[in-house]
């Protein structure tokens, strides 16, 4: 029981931490939290699947050309949420980005709504399951671990090591001394909104075939990312990634052993026991919050 | 200050109460025009339930008006989103009912949406037909305006369990969803399985819009059971399908209404074989099979983006049902004539396996179901049910 | 002749037309007017917690839900009549309402929004999972209010909401006038300078959250009769979406702004039933539009354009 | 200055955060309507003084006593109610309050309207209202700021914002009003006003007023006696003059080597 439980926690986990890594990322930049960040996931997913099975691309492909997509969408949330609120109080800014999930939701509902109950793309590999030491595991799940993963190194790499990542930091620390030593902050929150975006996309186009996608995944997966990041600690990369696998695996194990109603609801005990008992989480610092 | 508030608001009270305006010739009918209204969900998780069948009925309708309508009268379908909410049900109800103020009531999605607006509509005294509700208290007791030409939610789980009997189960498992839709099939499942005096093995819960099912395939696994009811939608069954597959537990599967498409699901698990012991009931035919291909086109005709699911053929089933009796109802149109033919009526349609008949003491319209399972890769009808 | 325009006879003249609606309108307007006076109440409380005392918490979808489905059993399960029976809607949720603040006061900001969020959902869950006492996902069916007036019973509770309406919006204008409206704001503003003036937190937090707590069960008491059925899908994140652009659209730390936020959104919403399946675009397109153009709600266009517009403890410019 | 009993008294107090020690053994007393300075180079442990003394921050050790009882331990809001009233160094008037509204908050502990007394607009709460306007116009006009009584807290300028949350500090008059930093960032004639404001404390009210200071103008025409502390400890105690002429304080800003009028000795 349990080795089955683990794998398909670690899956899910990846999931979950692909996408709160997008969340973070906008939250350690601009403070704000971005709640339409599932329906990027979502239209990531939906992008991936026409240009698989209307435009006949291959997967590769297609997921390079998702995460571009996806990439100018969080362009276009940052023109056209973010940046005209930046000076408004947090809270509107709360509710812009709630308003905009509503419209990306109607969105994807429209274009992509009436295909079929859920929508989903071929895997890359032959999505039998395979066996190692007589776990069986599907193909697609460890392309996704190893996808994860692979985005998780490059992320710590290109904020420790790159240029930009190094800005992204600097602006996410301090953005007054940012602007003092001539960064141009605007561009990079542009920049932050669309790696994130990205990120999002990527893990969409990863877990289609696992989790398929429907108009209203955003929401159900926007949760479990605010679930992975406060566990983790709000505002830390490692903290979404660790909260992420975290959350995958709690809630295999609760509905595993507890009782499988609670698969649903694991997700919301943890970010309440977390958020009472530890604001902080396991890596963040608590108070060092901007909202 | 506040005393004058409270004294104003008193004299208000008094002076509001007068009576409503006069009532008029029939409600929603001209001699060119017959206004039916739809209630249900047109946005939301779940509006195949309602949208998508709906799409269904007014393919059915334009054709009807493409032939000149019904005794000279086209149909016009106005549609009114509940988004699956009682909150959301009732004011689109009394939108239909005393803003639009249509002839009667074409449609229902959700069941809790259906039996919120229920008590606005039988106190309007307008015609209701029913397309997807499935909850019971609809029709039980009969109430002379209300029909539906869709199975109850009890008609389904009693199917699935004679389905699982009769191809040999010893030890049944159940896997449910916790929402209207599913507990509406659910409790009548406990108290059939009580009457065959049978214990479920395993009752496990699965959310409706899963990623991973794998904790609870492995509890059905454990618990020995070699037949699985399924009360899911499409997304949680094709889920539980795969991860079953993925932990080598192969039991026999008996899905509900909601899981028909069999094809899209064989195709997204992309697993050859894994369905091989699964079958699917439907009040429909396959969208596929032959004898609907007309349909096929017409609703492409009407609703180009859609592709062609189960959800429309309950909306064709329904249309035809609503024509043959405004046909029945005659030239001079009323709620009256149309209840009376309603209540006396039988039509066959393309779209369902069985006939649709009503009777004074049973407005439950539509009782027959046919099962559908994978046979080398195409999906075959493999057995029809009728209840009585 | 500037005096007219200020709160006591714009809210005399509109409490007049509403009371005078039932006279010309169809059972749909009532019911929309019915509404419009239940998520007034509910602003309010929202207003209270999320505009005066800066308590970012979304917990009263929750306890609207909890004030509707206790109003419920009170009447089906005990048979109590209505008339107890929506207090004690408004009780049980005040009672739950006191026990979230409890883990709630060590928190503020994100946390806070996040910890609520999950609460609100948390209510869905045992809404649904909690079979014996809440029914269920199928829920708890009421049967109408037998008000024994004549005409239909409808139109009776839509003078009793009025009616509760206009004395919420009473009694918060006289709680903002009171030592307890100010001493909301000092925490609002700053939580170490209401202290140095012997302003005990916990104890006003929780009478923050305990006020909200109340207006959203008695909110939820009217609600469950006119819906006749109580279910957990009616006090989803949904419900949380909406009371939440109704208090931010509608202006925080303002009475007015409550008001307009309540009666705009119910406007819209129903307006929005012609765009179809377009409804979500439309819907979250407008909050879009809404927040971009008035970050400060419609109280801020009374601000610019009505500058004498005299409120109690009204916020004033953009907060932090 | 009698020897009447101390109003407040301090005794050992120490403050910890973590390794950094920054209030060490410190032993004050101060007497009733008494003007006490508080000098000292910056990260002297004024401003942690202040706060150890009103329980913002808490101590860890020593006692802190009030009328003879002890208040280390307790909440500030506790404190506060028990008499002792704070200003800030960055003014935290009240935004979305009037300015009489922000002076009546002040009196907040001497009322008794409850939230049903609100709710209902009872007697009593339109009683304690009228009298809570009453004394706070009255402390505005103590203050001369009775012009500004119906603007935003947050509209008025940096100065004009220092002097009203005194006159909130007094509305409740209270044993002992603590002032930090009052009179750093005013103009010259400000700093005249405020001179003549505390002068009219102690003449009419008879308050104990702590004040934290940088202008050492302030200190010399209006304080009864200084404390001088420096990195943590008490150094100095006595009137101005003593004070600015002892040996330890002019080596603690400026060094060693200097003698009093700042001349290298």
């Amino acid at each position: 029981m349990l080795p089955f439980l683990l794998t398909s926690g670690l899956t899910t986990g990846a999931l979950y931490a692909m996408v709160a890594i997008g969340l973070v990322l906008v939250y350690r930049s601009t403070g704000h939290i971005n709640f339409s960040h599932g329906e990027l996931f979502m239209l990531g997913g939906f992008f991936a699947y026409s240009l698989i099975m209307f435009a006949g691309l291959p997967y590769v492909v297609a997921l390079f050309l998702a995460v571009i997509l996806s990439f100018l969408l969080g362009v276009i949330s940052d023109r056209l949420v973010y940046r005209p609120l930046i000076k408004a109080p947090g809270l509107t800014m709360v509710l812009a980005t709630v308003g905009f999930s509503y419209l990306l939701k109607g969105i994807g509902r429209y274009f992509w709504g009436g295909k079929g109950e859920y929508l989903s793309i071929p895997a890359i590999v032959d999505p039998a399951p395979i066996f190692i030491n007589d776990i069986p595991i599907l193909p697609q799940q460890l392309i996704v671990l190893g996808a994860a993963v692979a985005f998780m190194v490059a992320f710590a790499l290109f904020f420790s090591r790159t240029k930009a990542g190094k800005i992204m930091q600097a602006t996410s620390e301090n953005p007054t001394a940012s602007y003092l030593v001539g960064i141009r902050v605007e561009n990079v929150y542009t920049w932050t909104w669309g790696v994130g975006a990205a990120v999002a996309g990527a893990a969409a186009v990863l877990m289609t075939p696992l989790t398929l996608i429907t108009p209203d995944i955003g929401a159900t997966l926007l949760i479990k990312a605010f679930a992975a990041t406060i566990l983790g600690g709000l505002g830390s990369m490692t903290g979404a990634v660790v909260g992420g696998f975290a959350v995958g695996l709690i809630e295999q194990l609760a509905s595993g052993y507890i009782d499988t109603s609670l698969q649903e609801i694991a997700a919301f005990l943890v970010i309440m026991v977390v958020l009472v008992f530890r604001p902080a989480g396991l890596f963040g610092v608590y108070g060092q919050r901007r909202a | 200050m506040k005393r004058r508030i409270l004294d104003l608001g008193a004299l208000a009270l008094v002076g509001g109460l007068f009576l409503q305006g006069p009532a008029k010739a029939e409600v929603g009918v001209t001699d060119t025009e017959i206004l039916i209204g739809a209630l249900g969900v047109l946005t939301g998780p779940l509006y195949h339930n309602g949208k998508t069948i709906y799409d269904g009925v007014e393919s059915v309708y334009n054709e009807v008006n493409a032939a000149g309508g019904i005794h000279g009268r086209k149909i016009r379908y106005v549609r009114e989103d509940d988004v699956c909410k009682p909150d959301q049900a009732v004011p689109a109800a009394k939108k239909l009912i005393h803003e639009h103020k249509v002839f009667m009531i074409h449609g229902g999605g959700c069941s809790n949406a259906s039996l919120a607006a229920m008590p606005e509509i039988v106190q309007a005294k307008i015609p209701w037909v029913i397309t997807a509700s499935t909850a019971p208290q609809l029709t039980d007791p009969v109430n002379p305006m209300i029909f539906t030409t869709m199975l109850a939610g009890w008609m389904e789980t009693e199917g699935q369990l004679q389905r699982a009997i009769d191809l040999g189960a010893k030890k049944i498992a159940i896997v449910k969803q916790k929402d209207a839709w599913a507990d509406s099939r659910y409790k009548p499942l406990l108290d059939s399985m009580k009457a065959r005096n049978i214990t479920p093995v395993a009752d496990e819960e699965l959310s409706p819009d899963p990623t991973d099912a794998t904790a609870v395939a492995l509890k059905l696994k454990t618990s020995g059971a070699d037949a699985v009811i399924g009360v899911l939608f499409p997304k949680a069954a094709t889920v539980l399908m795969r991860d079953m597959y993925k932990i080598g537990y192969r039991p026999i599967v008996v899905g509900g209404s909601a899981i028909s498409d069999l094809k899209a699901m064989d195709q997204s698990i992309g697993i050859a074989g894994s369905l091989d012991k699964f079958e699917a009931l439907a009040p429909t035919k396959h969208p596929d099979d032959p004898s609907v291909a007309k349909w096929k086109d017409v609703v492409k005709k009407h609703y180009p983006s859609d592709t062609f699911m189960t959800w429309h053929l309950f909306g064709v089933a329904s249309g035809e049902f609503m024509v043959a009796a405004l046909k029945k109802a005659g030239k001079d149109l009323t709620r009256e004539s149309l209840a009376k033919a309603l209540s006396d009526l039988s039509v066959e349609s393309a779209a369902y396996p069985g006939p649709m008949t009503c009777k004074p003491d049973n407005h439950q319209c539509y009782r027959s179901m046919a099962w559908f399972s994978l046979r080398g890769g195409e999906v075959k009808q493999v057995g029809v049910t009728h209840l009585k | 002749m500037l005096k007219l325009i200020s709160p006591v006879p714009v809210f005399c003249s509109a409490a007049i037309f509403a009371a005078a609606l039932p006279a010309f309108a169809n059972q749909y307007t009532i019911f929309v007017g019915n509404l419009a006076f239940i998520y007034i109440i509910l602003t309010l409380g929202l207003n209270l917690l999320l505009g005066y005392t800066g308590l970012l918490a979304f917990v009263n979808a929750a306890l609207f839900g909890i004030g509707a489905y206790a109003t419920a059993i009170a009447r089906t399960k005990f048979g109590i009549p209505y008339g107890f029976a929506l207090p004690l809607g408004g009780l049980a949720a005040l009672a739950v309402g006191v026990v979230v603040a409890l883990p709630a006061l060590r928190l503020t900001g994100l946390y806070l929004a996040l910890a609520s969020i999950s609460f609100a959902q948390f209510a869905v869950w045992v809404f649904a999972h909690w079979d014996p006492v809440t029914g269920g996902p199928t829920g708890i069916r009421m049967a109408a209010v037998a008000y024994g007036f004549s005409g239909s019973w409808e139109t009776v509770h839509y003078y009793v909401s009025l009616a509760i309406c206009i004395a919420s919006v009473v009694v918060t204008s006289n709680i903002l006038r009171s030592r307890v409206g100010r001493s909301f704001v000092a925490i609002r503003e700053s939580e170490v300078a209401a202290e140095g003036l012997a302003i005990d937190l916990t104890r006003t937090k929780t009478t923050a959250y305990g006020l909200s707590a109340l207006y959203a069960g008695i909110a939820g008491g009217l609600f469950a009769p006119i819906l006749t059925l109580v279910v957990p899908e009616s006090y989803d994140l949904f419900q949380v979406i909406v009371q939440f652009a109704m208090v931010v659209v509608g202006g925080l730390g303002s009475i007015a702004g409550a008001i307009f936020g309540a009666v705009g959104l119910i406007g819209v919403q129903e307006a929005l039933r012609a765009t179809k399946e377009l409804q979500e675009i439309a819907f979250g397109g407008m909050i879009l539009l809404t927040v971009l153009f008035l970050p400060s709600g419609l109280a801020g266009l009374l601000r610019k354009y009505l500058p004498e517009w005299r409120e109690p403890l009204r916020r004033r410019g953009d907060d932090r | 200055m009698t020897d009447a009993p101390a109003k407040l008294e301090i005794r050992g107090l120490g403050v910890r955060f973590g390794g950094l020690v920054a209030l060490d053994d410190v032993t004050l007393s101060i007497g009733r309507a008494e003007i006490r300075g508080v000098i000292g180079p910056n990260g002297a442990g004024k401003t942690t003084l202040l706060n150890a003394v009103t329980g913002v921050s808490r101590p860890t050790s020593g006692d802190i006593l009030l009328d003879g009882r002890t208040i280390s331990g307790l909440k500030s809001s506790e404190i506060a109610a028990r008499g002792m009233r704070r200003t800030f160094q960055t003014s935290q008037l009240f935004r979305g309050m009037t300015v009489l509204e922000n002076v009546m908050t002040g009196l907040h502990a001497n009322m008794r309207t409850s939230i049903f007394d609100a709710a209902f607009s009872s007697a009593r709460v339109r009683r304690e209202e009228r009298e809570a306007a009453e004394k706070a116009w009255a402390a505005l006009e103590f203050v001369g700021m009775t012009r500004f009584a119906d603007r935003d807290g947050g509209e008025l300028s940096f100065g004009q914002q220092r002097i009203i949350e005194i006159a909130r500090a007094l509305v409740s008059e209270p044993q002992v009003i603590l002032l930090d930093e009052p009179a750093v960032g005013l103009s010259l004639n400000r700093v005249i006003e405020l001179e003549d404001l505390l002068r009219k404390i102690r003449a009419e009210r008879g308050v104990t007023v702590i004040m934290i200071e940088h202008v050492i103008r302030v200190v010399m025409n209006v304080c009864d006696r200084v404390t001088v502390m420096a990195s943590g400890r008490k150094i100095a105690e006595g009137t101005a003059d003593e004070v600015t002429s002892d040996r330890n304080v002019i080596e603690a800003y400026l060094g060693s080597g200097f003698d009093a009028d700042g001349q290298k000795s």
